[in-house]
């Protein structure tokens, strides 16, 4: 019984090395040519705390995540005392067997209330009862792999202390998916290579790891879950988390200076950057803080240069007032904000989309801008090229939007096209008697760096030289100028790139959403009559596409999918007199899953409720 | 040399007449007149305060920023155009108070900046509350009660820091800060000139007469050579304030400077840095498949046939 | 031909003796039993740049300025060429004859711009010329004061160098004032007393220059603007600008910590907090900045201390990671909150209201918090008071918007009622097992202050400990918890306090404005058979009321009052699917007068228009 | 004496395995019950980062505040309640990187505060990013590349703040880190303890091994007073960062407190600082009329009858 789609997540401590065990399963997958989605989940913290990775693996695209499981590959006792519910009938189970007499008061990286919790639900229950329960209850397949043994034969083999031995037990779980999937060894030597380059003897002594498992879970399971076979139009495919795609399409627009102060999950887009082995100068610039961050990364821009800093919520909360300089001197710079739990440091590991509002509206006074987001890595990689291009047309600050979700997530892709285009707008090629900030009927005055010309800027009020200028007549015209760009931008950038309508003409329902709630709103429609309109800019907003979209539907039948408490899209939509129906809305922290969504939508649809509030996920 | 009405701009200056800022102007025209630099590849960036609105007097250019972010516009500024000299005019409630923590990182990283410190002990242009700079029990006309604050010594901080090239100087002896101003600027690193500047609007206890009193060469009078003496000596030596006031260069030494390090680690930086970086052929990107396949190669895979 | 009411505005350098002038007529007046209103219009500058102070004053209260003027009075050339258009028939001008023959080329501190308008409309007209149009085209009463001849009488009289002398010159204005008014030398001694305290030899020469001067002008045209008499209800008025009503509410509320970091127009507030002499320790600090501010600020209030700190935007920006932390720990603190200018500096010493939707956004993530604002002097007062108390009741932070406008207007007033309620939430008595973050029915956690009690905070999502927490289910009851305190606060502060209503109930049209705009519209429907909707509170926003005003009207008939550009409080209406009709903007940084509000209501009334642009004053 | 188990909290400790911290925080406990502060008068302080975690492991208040910013609130605290112990808790990057300017001011207001610096020369919750106490070309396991950036010397840097007690501890000797707690929480004013705390996971350069080779104590070794030594004796002291590295008090001074200088100007400050003050009676303001008449009286202006 082989299979076309697979659910799985793989669950254990942080630092153990769960990243491993997704990077080589996914690379192997890739390379059989499958297709993989995946989001990691995990504490802020670095050693110790429950994590999981969980995993859609299709012959075709997987848009999103879902529950219930096929496959749960437990490192530790928390795992499964986290996840056990996750499971239905005929999926599987990996766990380690010599934990089975653990309890869940046993671990203390447990958090409080999921042990409150567990106390009503199941109370002294150790591992084996669970597993047992599972088993013949609920008609799982369960699994067991003697962890300790299996290391010990690895230490034996190799002459490893036992505490060396402890760090393979990535590779433990690697064994048993990929027995249970029957994964190709050609693919898994190749994502070994991939993950340990020329470190011979880590190869080695993982492949036999991984081969020691594998045959013995075949040899008692079979290898039920094989995925029926693939035909991959791609020759290569790129394998790549939301934080590395935004850092290649940065580089390929030409970014040269990126500033940033340490944030998760905007880190490891700027850390891939400082990895890459480059010919050009690109500068990645830690600051002491993220006031400096954007102050410097403004400079850089004045120079010539494309630039652009990348953060999170607590970090873009201290850029504001920098931003509103760059309004006021019309700089174009890239923000990339990636959106996590708040407010405050809020849950700093977990997604959100609950940021829209400020960044409409981030700092004081008005200036125009540009607000847009990004639904999935191709889009990502896309908008990185066009944020460079629109700021540098338009001479505004371009807040990128994306979340944990995204950034946090590693897909499988075609290598996107190249052929984009570069455009850097205007600029003075004139020599004598330059104005920064001449009154151009458009709004948009020529630019000139830096360095070619002598010129001013200031946060002041200024006048078309920049200096500083109080007169109110010279005020009016200058403010003017400068929100001139608004109407201007409405006007020439597309409103099909801004808002995205995905469906049939005849569908019974439009859902509205923004961001990386796009697949699993793509997967929702697929499965019911649904339509879907992906909102991409917030400013300029496309109201015209989208007030013609919304016709179509009665108040009934659009329902606002987000992020969020309050509904910020929708609110946003009401402030441009558009019509606004029920909203589905999620909180927790943990993405949306198809599942929940369907559910979800029905309920609107057939209950006539206004407002869903989703839950899933641990 | 230029004449150093060259490097004035038209604008009318507004500070209050008398006002040490006019000192420093004037030892800046000449500076920059002498050195005879290209006026487009000078860039004046200063915070907000009366000290702020110096670019706008300078016929070079300017960037008049926020309050206390001079210093990390500057970096972003001179770390993508190397052929610019970079020059921060800040107030010390911009440098010192707001700005302290940019100011001590500057230090840190031995930028190819000179930071020329406007320091009247008070915030100028938001009418005379302490700045800190001013010394603990002072009530100056601004000031509801004595100054509760201990002052910083800009001095001791910019030492101990990590600037390259540390001064002070006075706004009423405009020649010789015009020296200080030449070589801070000559100087490769991070240069710093806290400027002594009577504000005679707020400040009616750091006065002109107070200064003319206490201020002493550090070099005419003692065998002091910035070249030589050691961190601690100097670090002592800027303890000094009271009834003599020493100016001059504490400390200097050639060290690498932020881009020499950056260079060492980007081959093409110095001689290509960001702003001179082509990044478009006929519109396109400058990457093309190729090398996307071999920059980010680890994250691909071929496919099994 | 007494008057009731006289419309006035002296103008000179700044730094040269404006304020005195203004302090001195204003008490006078008051003592004499007139009301008055003034706003003081600066550049961002110490000395040297032109400045005015523009009055209103009447038997009655006035409401706002407007314009023409009945008098200017001129310490200087600078302020004819700048203000000698608005002067008509009969009116007065005040200015000195020795300044006859400059031209404006020959004032440096004038800007650029009106240089040049200057140029194309009067070309290289002298003062003198000025004021000879005036006279003979205009029918301007011009009072010509040789400025340099009255000064040395002073001189030599008292034994004064000319530079000593100089100083003096704002009694000159006092003095040509008070002649042409017929103020009371009983009024004007008090006025200067009050001024100069126990400054005997100040007193008396400036009375005898104020007396010099005034008796030779009564001598030379009469007393022509003397006002009726008036018989004031009041036995005291307060003479108090908006930053010092503020100090007053502040302190009358408990404020036991007030930190700041200087910025215009907040600073004075602060100042006038420092000068008093108190039996209480409030303590009010200077920050090294604006992020030490709030969160000094947030942690004095954590001890049970009514803590505030106040700002304008610039400052405001840098707050907001810090506001977030308050939001998330349900900390009561107030933040004063003084629009200028923006974006970025902007204009620091001019007027604004475009920092509104920012205040209900700021910050990353979803908090409740409070914004509301007030319109004149005595609002202010009771909504510092207020503040604290709806703050302390919610545990949420409060943004009390002010602005410029207010702050820098001097108004007298009659002291306020200070039987005000003191009410400082829910607190808790118990002794043991002290949760802080209690999961309420309604929202709210009894609080207790640090010291009282070992307790936690964290700006990461937390338990009812206040300890960590990533679980999903403790974080949604956590968000609902906090956001359950928006509904509560919907349904408790009342509706008619969160929006007033003025005006007849079968007016022709309404208003709706916000803050200071409030006296201006008031007059203007005074005059016109309108309403005003004055609306106060923006979160939580009066939804219910304003909703049930706003259906009387024809949406042609709704006309938005904003110093803005893009109308915020029309889209805040618009997002909460309220009607919305056209829009008075003014975005120079002056203030609105009524003479230009009426015509632009008649505009939008009888031409159709959507949106009129205000943009009267220099 | 309390017992230090009563000084810590229920909640788990999820520092990695090995982490220095736990040095630390042990230290923290026995200092604590060793001085027997009541809980509820004591007050952690902490800022963003695995150091951040602090309070919610002890079993006294605990302020976990925002990335750098620690110092501020802190201050917020003591200056309305004079009963609290306040004891900052902050990374290296918290202290040194975004919050340098509060930790330059706070040395200024000598506030009686005690500021302990968890100095594990990288950004640990971040995952090892360098922080500003890393050496300049060290190449930690979480860096791309070695580091740029010239480290802060804390120890200078506090000196230079005005910082009246400030002393190093090695996260590894937790009975001479736990009297220095003892003395810096006993100090009158600003005290600051930079804490040498190996990180395990991200920094393989400055570990146990590191510095158990080369860390020395101040007193044991030396004729080290520090309530004698002169500023620049300590200053140059502080240099010594190589072969040896001291540990210890380096200076010591009793200066007036902030909270005492505000006591000199607000009488009832000190008896009753701002928490303590009864702000209404029978739920109306203390201020009546007669009050606001006199306190406001240069505002008020009697009408001619
Ligand atoms: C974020 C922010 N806070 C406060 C201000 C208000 N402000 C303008 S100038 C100034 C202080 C100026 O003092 P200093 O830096 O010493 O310059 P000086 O005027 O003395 O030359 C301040 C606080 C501001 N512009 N921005
Ligand atoms: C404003 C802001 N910027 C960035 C971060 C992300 N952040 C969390 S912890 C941390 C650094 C921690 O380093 P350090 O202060 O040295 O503490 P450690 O983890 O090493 O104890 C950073 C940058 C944040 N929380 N807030
Ligand atoms: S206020 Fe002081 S610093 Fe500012 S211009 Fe006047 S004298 Fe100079
Ligand atoms: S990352 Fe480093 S500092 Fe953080 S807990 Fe682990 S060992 Fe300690
Ligand atoms: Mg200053
Ligand atoms: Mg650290």
């Amino acid at each position: 019984m082989a299979v076309d789609e697979l659910n799985f997540l793989i669950g254990g401590p942080q630092g153990a090395g769960l990243e491993t065990t997704a990077q080589v399963l996914t690379f192997s997958l890739a390379h059989s040519g499958y297709w993989v989605i995946s989001e990691r989940e995990y504490h802020s913290n670095i050693r110790g705390r429950h994590s999981y990775i969980h995993f859609r693996v299709g012959r075709k695209r997987p848009l999103a995540l879902t529950y219930p499981l096929d496959l749960l590959g437990a490192m530790d006792a928390e795992t499964i005392f986290t996840h056990f519910k996750s499971l239905e009938e005929n999926s599987y189970l990996v766990y380690d067997e010599s934990s089975i007499d653990k309890t869940y008061k046993q671990i203390p990286s447990m958090e409080k209330h999921l042990k409150e919790i567990l106390e009503m639900e199941i109370g002294e229950k150790t591992v084996g009862s669970i597993v047992e329960y599972l088993r013949s209850e609920k008609g799982v397949n369960t699994v067991g792999i003697n962890f300790p043994k299996v290391l010990s034969r690895l230490s034996k083999e190799f002459d490893l202390s036992p505490s060396q031995a402890s760090r393979y037990v990535s590779s433990i779980l690697i064994g048993a998916v990929s027995g249970l999937m029957n994964l190709k060894e050609q693919s898994l030597r190749k994502a070994l290579e991939n993950r340990f380059g020329g470190r011979k003897k880590l190869m080695k002594q993982n492949l036999f790891l991984i081969k020691l498992v594998s045959d013995s879970v075949k040899e008692k399971h079979g290898t039920p879950i094989e995925m029926n076979p693939v035909r991959n139009q791609e020759r290569e495919l790129l394998v790549v988390s939301g934080n590395e795609i935004v850092a290649m399409g940065k580089l390929v627009a030409g970014v040269r200076y990126e500033s940033y102060y340490p944030i998760t999950p905007a880190a490891d887009e700027c850390f891939f950057l400082e990895t890459l082995d480059l010919d050009s100068s690109l500068v990645v610039f830690q600051t002491e803080d993220e006031i400096s961050a954007i102050c410097s990364a403004i400079g850089a821009a004045l120079t010539g240069t494309r630039s652009s800093t990348s953060t999170s919520g607590p970090g873009f909360s201290l850029m504001v007032e920098a931003l509103g300089w760059a309004g006021m001197n019309e700089v174009p710079i890239v923000i990339t904000y990636y959106q996590r739990g708040g407010p405050s440091t809020g849950q700093p590991t977990r997604g959100s989309q609950s940021d829209l509002l400020f960044s409409i509206f981030a700092s004081h006074g008005e200036f125009p801008r540009i607000v847009l987001s990004s639904g999935d890595h191709l889009e990502a990689f896309k908008d990185s090229v066009m944020a460079f291009n629109l700021a540098e047309k338009y001479q505004v600050p371009v807040i990128h939007l994306l979340d944990k979700f995204l950034a946090n997530s590693i897909v499988t892709m075609p290598i996107p096209e190249l052929n984009l285009d570069i455009t850097r707008g205007l600029v003075d090629e004139k020599t004598n008697a330059y104005k920064r900030f001449s009154l151009s009927e458009n709004g948009i005055s020529p630019r000139k760096f830096l360095g070619e010309e002598v010129m001013w800027y200031t946060g002041n009020e200024h006048d078309e030289l920049g200096h500083v200028s109080e007169n109110p007549d010279i005020r009016r015209k200058m403010y003017e100028k400068r929100m001139r760009k608004l109407r201007l931008m409405d006007k020439e950038i597309s409103q099909e790139e801004r808002a995205k309508y995905y469906g049939s003409e005849d569908a019974d329902f439009l859902l509205v959403g923004w961001g990386s709630v796009k697949g699993v709103c793509l997967d929702a429609i697929n499965h019911m009559n649904g339509a879907y309109l992906h909102v991409r800019f917030f400013s300029p907003f496309p109201r015209r596409r989208v007030s013609s979209i919304l016709e179509n539907f009665d108040s009934e039948k659009i329902i606002f999918v987000e992020h969020n408490y309050i509904g910020q899209l929708r609110k946003l939509f009401l402030m441009h007199r558009l019509n606004a129906g029920g909203s589905i809305v999620k909180y927790t922290g943990r993405p949306m899953y198809t599942n929940e969504l369907i559910k979800g939508i029905k309920t609107i649809l057939e209950k006539g409720k206004r407002k869903v509030v989703l839950e899933l996920g641990p | 040399m230029a004449r150093s009405k060259e490097y004035r701009s038209n604008v009318w200056i507004d500070w209050c007449p008398g006002c040490g800022n006019f000192g420093i102007i004037s030892a800046l025209y000449r500076a920059l007149s002498e050195m005879g630099l290209d006026r487009r590849k000078v860039v004046l960036v200063s915070g907000i305060g009366c000290s702020g609105k110096t670019p706008h007097y300078v016929n070079v250019s300017g960037v008049h920023t926020i309050h206390g972010r001079p210093i990390p516009f500057a970096i972003g500024i001179k770390l993508s155009n190397l052929d610019l000299k970079v020059i921060v005019h800040g107030g010390d409630g911009d440098l010192l108070g707001i700005g302290s923590g940019h100011f001590v990182s500057l230090g840190r990283r031995n930028s190819d900046i000179t930071v020329i410190m406007h320091d009247n002990g008070v915030y100028g242009l938001t009418k005379g509350q302490a700045s800190p700079t001013l010394s603990k029990g002072i009530k100056t006309k601004g000031l509801a009660r004595p100054n509760l604050q201990d002052p910083i010594n800009p001095v001791a901080l910019a030492l101990t820091s990590g600037y390259t090239f540390v001064a002070r100087g006075y706004a009423m002896r405009t020649d010789h800060l015009k020296e200080l101003i030449k070589e801070a600027v000559k100087h490769k690193g991070s240069s710093f000139i806290d400027v002594l500047q009577p504000c005679v609007t707020y400040n009616d206890v750091n006065t002109v007469e107070f200064y003319d009193m206490r201020v002493y060469l550090l070099n005419e009078e003692e065998d002091w050579d910035p070249s030589e003496v050691e961190l601690t000596e100097a670090f002592e030596k800027s303890l000094e304030w009271g009834e003599r006031i020493p100016i001059g260069v504490f400390y200097k030494r050639r060290r690498k400077t932020f881009e020499e390090r950056i260079g060492e680690q980007i081959p093409k930086y110095l001689e290509a840095p960001p702003s001179k970086e082509k990044i478009t052929i006929n519109g396109k990107p400058i990457i093309d498949r190729e090398q996307f396949r071999r920059i980010f190669s680890r994250n691909i895979v071929r496919v099994l046939d």
